[in-house]
């Protein structure tokens, strides 16, 4: 018995669509990030099961790929936590539907 | 092969992680419950015998974004929520919509697609020596810029978190 | 001589790097700045002396480089190194050296001193590129150079009303001629293709120059530069009030520089004037001579005496050059500089000494206070009126004297020059007497103390000089002449007592000791008479004393008719261009407003109406486009995530 | 390669031999874990006893000597102790964190060990990323840390929990860092691989450790120093400071919560430093060629034990330090002189190509002053200007 690839990317498609729905509907903005971070990561998911399930696995470009979207994601996540406290600081709360002065 | 097996195990621990991590009310437990779908992501990386990603995603993830994530939380004082707060914003069944129709096509394009059920290679294997080579030769310009990128990201990071300047007092008299 | 020229270029770029040094100075570097303009004047002077070292068997090197082109020919610039120039160079860097090291003593207590040593660089860098330049051209450039350095220096204490006016008169009065010598340039090269002077046979000296008839204007055109430049009649009025510069620049521009570069104008450019041109030269210097030997007569000024005088004697140089040639006009002019620089040094100590005090009626008595002064300046004072033997001024001017005895064309320069040799004994007798014997007129004149070492020392050599200068150009041993036009120089003293030579010689020499008397018997008898109230002179003729103290008048007769022609015409232009030109404008200009003022109706009304409309829509559209962006971040991520779906659709559709 | 030294690994593949060939790693594996947990549980318990008599010797005082002969039953009693006390939870605590932290503490640190290689072929796995492995098992026990900070809902605890964070973040970095130049210089980053790397005998018979060079020593002072901190022990152990914060994110642990607290604290101690003991000290290598005659694991044993004692000496002799010292020690003073190390390393490994007369020496000294120069340095820019004359203003 094997695992079909089809299986790692539903796998894939679902934790994007619980981050998106996450990112969407929350109204915390930690809790925001929190989902954007799991689309990263199913993205990266994606990458290593096409990198194992691909023609050629000795090219390690998926596992490359992977490893450079942890560190993205590590660095956005730094830059996205700090940006909550700013916020925070800035307008008391950290509920993203009270914060609307980005606007026309 | 008890790699096979262990599939649905992983799964099954990354995908409700994720559900309760977006779904719980407690923020504390979101992040813990993130951090235990990015350890079970972890163990998919190693079931698809990427060690070296996997024990990096469990060093990033779990080590230093899951804490990050805590202490975000206990700074802005997340985690006490009065008992009759909305946790979602308004109108959530548009988001909701929305994510549902993003999942639905996705899984749609995939299941519709026929070039997808290929067998895995007998054996694949990222030895740490080679991508160590393969990050000072083919991808030497990526890796600085990431080192560049998480340079900048360190110092934005501590810029824009820095305490503002306590404003001047105006003289009381 | 192939080897010095290589290095001739140095001779004027090393006072000219010190003037831009010291021009970037700060005002306090003041030892700095001197010693530049002095380390780089001294270079000058060693190289001129080397190069003079190799002229001394004649010949004649140049160096000639394109300076640009345009369409198929080329402007050609260059330098020569021979003889005329060798002598020149040394002469003008080892004054100016002897001035500069004076200036020192002199100008201690200026303030500007600093920038005044860049002037003075300048001046001399411009001269000294002059005196070796191969191309009129060139030449014309050092020319004006040295006039804009002398504008600057006249005008040094510019502070001074009288010297700011006499600066832009300098200046102006000196470009009339210049405009002539101007014309006559272009004219040359418009006739003879080049302005190098030589150039293997093709310069404009070599002779292969053919100019036809109009080669005596020409000539005369280029007289006109050195008319204005060496204050000869009618354009010497800018002369005398130059004296309102510091006494060293006085000394500079009228001993060895600037006056001399037209007289070294005529002896460069020799071969092209024309015997007619030659003789206008003879007839204005023999009058320039004569008109302000007598104007000198009549001064009070120190310098303002010495300043007629130089005229004078440009006056025959001039004459030399026409009536004599090259040689006899040269020797006057070296000899001339030596002591005239002595002269004009001296008077600056006296000044100096006499706190700035320049009316010889104030002065009187410093034999006693100011010793060494009154020596060298009695030593030049000689020199300039020719006592005999043993002054240069005797030799040169007795050379000028014969050269005009022989003249074919009239004998009138001869009696002319005879009298003026007359006037500038009796002139300088008669300053002298008052201003060194007899009693202190004044306070000032009490006080008066010799001037320190570093002012007297150059005085000194000067006065050397001026005595020994002569010697180079006996009639016994005429090497200046044959230096000059080639040849040996025999030693033989029985050319001395030729007939045509001594009657000449004995009767200057007459005539000055008849002068000398006669002043010495006006001014040096009774100094406690109060004639310094009214001149003796005055006393028995006060109409022509008048006249001579007037200065003939010249200048007010200058501002009767030509500046105030030139003011009329400057009123007329003016009423021509308010009037005429303006009202055209002016019609002009009201076509234009009606125009506009049409334009802007149909602006207004009609193009502005389309656009109101047009920015309604767009501003109402973008009201309502803009109720999209509410600052919900979660409505903006849900947009995008429905856009994306809708993408997704699209493209598995359109895949189909 | 005599017996007594391959004991262990016959005894293992003997008592696998008994099951079905397919199910022979996975017991192989278990047999791992269990020798695992047997001897480090006991060393553990041998360890609290050692330790506070020892802490004791050194005070001037007896320590415990009233259970067992000398009191060697102490471990036994406070087991005892231990797991009969009542287990206290409190009332507005989240219970369900309250009881995971001290599992999700305790099982990642017997997770690290499996990778250590304790003898010659005494490793239960051999990850060729073994070292990323034992850190990326390590970094649980900062979100373990938390869990019982917050989950007790008091604030002793989350002050202390946060102190605890800051500081193994804080000293993650020059841990990781130190290990580098390790990995860089033998090509690996699997565990057996750097064992090998320092197998080797030269100059009469002296082994070839890292510790031995001058980038080793400095990276095993840096690597002891920051294990020192991570794992939260004196002069580091100002999240737990009794006199300041109660007992950090310990305080409303009791019982047998707060036992596994204990033993997952000290498995820490033992990874790390069975961590240091290969990386820097030639694993199970003897140090004289003439004494490999003792089997591998005992030499493992005996460095293992030094360093141990060595932490407990540093425990007793060195005051605690305060969180401003604590965390400028790390940035400013660890991270940059591992970062140093690393330089020095490299260049450790291009003068290895010289041939010359004093060689060894020149190339010794050259590196031993690249590391000494920046290491006085930084440690006078961290001293900074001496604090003024304390006043006693109520003493005189």
């Amino acid at each position: 018995m094997t695992t079909p690839l089809v299986h790692y990317l539903i796998l894939a498609a679902l934790l994007f669509g619980v981050g998106l729905a996450g990112a969407l509907t929350r109204r915390n903005a930690v809790l925001v990030l929190l989902g954007v971070e799991l689309m990263l990561n199913a993205a990266n998911l994606n990458f290593i099961a096409f990198w194992r399930f691909g023609p050629h696995p000795e090219n390690l470009t998926g596992v490359m790929v992977a490893l450079f979207v942890i560190a993205i994601g590590a660095a956005e996540a730094a830059i996205g936590l700090a940006l909550v406290i700013a916020l925070y600081r800035h307008c008391r709360t950290a509920q993203l539907d009270r914060v609307a002065s980005l606007k026309g | 092969m008890p790699n096979e097996l262990a599939f649905l195990p992983c799964a099954v621990v990354t995908l409700a992680g994720a559900v309760a991590a977006m779904m719980l009310r407690n923020l504390v437990h979101c992040a813990l419950c993130a951090a235990g779908a990015f350890a079970g992501l972890a163990a998919l990386y190693l079931q698809l015998d990427a060690q070296f990603a996997g024990f990096a995603q469990l060093l990033v993830y779990v080590g230093a974004v899951a804490i990050l994530i805590v202490f975000t939380i206990i700074l802005t004082r997340g985690a006490d929520l009065r008992p009759g707060a909305a946790a979602t914003s308004p109108a959530p069944w548009v988001g909701l919509l929305a994510a549902g129709l993003v999942v639905a096509c996705l899984i749609g394009c995939l299941v519709s697609s026929p070039s997808l059920n290929r067998l895995p290679a007998a054996t694949a294997d990222a030895p740490v020596k080679s991508i160590g080579e393969q990050l000072m030769n083919q991808y030497v310009m990526p890796l600085e810029a990431i080192g560049l990128l998480l340079t900048a990201a360190l110092l934005g990071a501590v810029v824009i978190a820095l305490r503002e300047p306590p404003k001047s007092e105006p003289p009381t008299r | 001589m192939a080897s010095i020229i290589a290095y001739l270029w140095l001779i004027p770029t090393a006072p000219l790097l010190a003037a831009g040094v010291a021009a970037l100075l700060p005002r306090g570097r003041r030892g700095l700045s001197a010693g530049l303009a002095i380390g780089a004047i001294s270079l000058s002077l060693v190289v001129s002396c080397a190069a003079f070292w190799a002229t001394l068997h004649g010949g004649r090197a140049t160096i000639n480089f394109r300076w640009f082109d345009y369409g198929s020919t080329s402007v050609a610039l260059g330098l020569v190194l021979d003889p005329l120039g060798a002598i020149m160079a040394v002469m003008v860097s080892l004054v100016s050296l002897l001035i500069f090291i004076y200036s020192l003593g002199y100008m201690a207590k200026d303030e500007n001193f600093t920038r005044f040593f860049c002037f003075l660089a300048l001046f001399a860098a411009a001269m000294l590129g002059l005196v070796i330049a191969n191309s009129l051209l060139l030449f014309f450039m050092c020319w004006e150079l040295v006039g804009l350095a002398s504008y600057l220096l006249i005008g040094f204490w510019f502070q001074k009303p009288s010297a700011a006016a006499a600066a832009k008169k300098a200046f102006i009065v000196t470009r009339i001629g210049d405009l002539g010598f101007f014309v006559g340039m272009l004219w040359l090269y418009a006739k003879a293709g080049t302005l190098v002077f030589y150039d293997g046979g093709h310069g404009c000296l070599d002779g292969g120059v053919v100019l036809g008839a109009a080669a005596t204007t020409i000539s005369l055109l280029i007289f006109c530069g050195a008319v204005g430049k060496s204050g000869q009649i009618p354009l010497h009025v800018w002369l005398p009030d130059a004296m309102e510069g510091p006494t060293p620049v006085s000394a500079l521009i009228h001993a060895a520089t600037m006056v001399a570069a037209g007289v070294f104008l005529i002896a460069r450019v020799y071969p092209l004037m024309t015997p007619e041109a030659l003789q206008v030269v003879t007839w204005v210097g023999a009058l320039t001579a004569v008109f302000a030997a007598c104007i000198a007569v009549a001064q009070n000024d120190i310098k303002r005496i010495l300043a007629y005088s130089t005229v004078s004697q440009l006056g025959y140089m001039m004459m030399g050059l026409g009536a004599g040639g090259v040689a006899v006009g040269m020797f006057h002019l070296t000899t001339h500089a030596c002591f005239k620089a002595l002269l004009f040094l001296g008077a600056g100590s006296v000044i100096h000494g006499c706190h700035e005090e320049q009316d010889i009626r104030n002065m009187g008595g410093l034999r006693k206070r100011m010793p060494v002064t009154f020596a060298v300046y009695a030593v030049g004072m000689m020199a300039l009126c020719g006592v005999p033997l043993f002054f240069s001024g005797f030799w040169s001017k007795d050379a000028i004297l014969d050269a005009t005895h022989h003249w074919s064309v009239s004998q009138a320069p001869f009696y002319l020059g005879l009298l003026g040799a007359f006037l500038t004994a009796f002139y300088m007798t008669r300053q002298v007497c008052v201003v060194f014997f007899g009693k202190p007129a004044t306070g000032a004149a009490e006080r008066a103390h010799e001037s320190p070492s570093v002012m007297t020392v150059p005085l000194l050599i000067l006065a050397f000089l001026a005595v020994v200068a002569g010697f180079l150009g006996t009639p016994a041993w005429p090497w200046f002449k044959c230096y000059l036009e080639g040849g040996q120089a025999g030693f033989d003293l029985s050319k001395l007592v030729e007939e045509h030579q001594l009657r000449v010689m004995l009767l200057s020499t007459s005539l000055v000791a008849a002068a000398i008397f006669l002043g010495g018997w006006l001014y040096g008898r009774a100094p406690a008479r109060p004639w310094r109230e009214s001149d003796p002179l005055e006393a028995a003729q006060p109409a022509v004393f008048a006249l001579l103290r007037h200065k003939f008048y010249v200048d007010e007769f200058y501002d009767a008719t030509i500046v105030r022609l030139t003011a009329a015409f400057a009123k007329f232009s003016d009423w021509l261009d308010r009037a005429v030109w303006g009202g055209a404008v002016k019609a002009v200009c009201w076509v234009a407003l009606v125009l506009a003022r049409f334009s802007r109706g149909t602006d207004e009304t009609v193009v502005n109406g389309g656009f109101d409309i047009g920015t309604e829509t767009v501003r109402g559209s973008g009201e309502w486009v803009s109720r999209w962006q509410n600052g919900q971040v979660q409505r903006y991520l849900r947009v995008i995530a429905l856009a994306f779906c809708g993408l997704l659709l699209v493209l598995l559709w359109g895949s189909q | 390669m005599n017996g007594l030294d391959q004991v262990f690994v016959w005894l293992g593949h003997w008592l696998a031999s008994w099951f079905p060939v397919p199910a022979q790693p996975l017991v192989l594996a278990v047999l791992a874990m269990a020798g695992i947990i047997t001897v480090f549980g006991t060393c553990f318990a041998l360890t609290t006893i050692v330790e506070r008599k020892t802490l004791g010797r050194m005070q001037n005082r007896y320590g415990p000597n009233r259970v067992g002969p000398c009191g060697l039953l102490q471990p036994i009693a406070d087991a005892v102790k231990m797991l009969i006390k009542e287990d206290i939870v409190p009332f507005s605590a989240d219970k369900t964190l309250h009881y995971l932290a001290p599992l999700v503490l305790t099982v990642p640190i017997w997770l690290a060990f499996a990778v250590l290689p304790f003898g010659r072929n005494m490793s239960a796995v051999d990850l060729n990323a073994g070292i990323l492995f034992f850190f990326a098992i390590g970094s649980a026990s900062e979100l373990a840390v938390f869990m019982a900070g917050w989950s007790s809902q008091n604030k002793y605890s989350l002050v202390g929990a946060m102190r605890a964070i800051a500081q193994m973040i804080s000293y993650e970095v020059p841990l990781v860092l130190s290990t580098v130049p390790v990995l860089m210089l033998a090509g690996s980053l699997s565990l057996n691989d750097i064992v090998a790397a320092q197998g080797t005998f030269t100059y009469g018979g002296l082994a070839r450790w890292n510790a031995f060079t001058p980038w080793g020593l400095a990276g095993l002072l840096l690597f002891l120093i920051a294990a020192t901190a991570e794992s939260n022990r004196s002069p580091f152990d100002l999240p737990e400071g009794e006199s300041e914060i109660i007992a950090g994110y310990l305080t409303e642990y009791s019982g047998f919560k707060y036992a596994l607290f204990f033993l997952g604290e000290y498995l820490g101690l033992f990874a790390v430093t069975g961590l240091a003991v290969t990386l820097f000290l030639g694993g199970w290598h003897a140090p004289f060629q003439w004494l490999e005659w003792a089997p591998s694991w005992f030499w493992f044993g005996v460095k293992f034990g030094a360093l141990i004692f060595l932490f407990i000496w540093v425990r007793a002799t060195l005051p605690r330090l305060r969180l401003d010292q604590l965390l400028n020690f790390s940035w400013r003073f660890l991270v940059p002189l591992s970062l140093i190390n690393l330089l020095v390393a490299a260049v450790w490994w291009r003068t290895g190509a010289w041939k010359f007369a004093a060689e060894a020496p020149a190339r010794w000294l050259l590196c031993a002053a690249l590391i000494a120069l920046p290491f006085h340095w930084l440690g006078r820019a961290l001293r900074g200007p001496l604090p003024p004359p304390r006043k006693y203003t109520y003493a005189e």
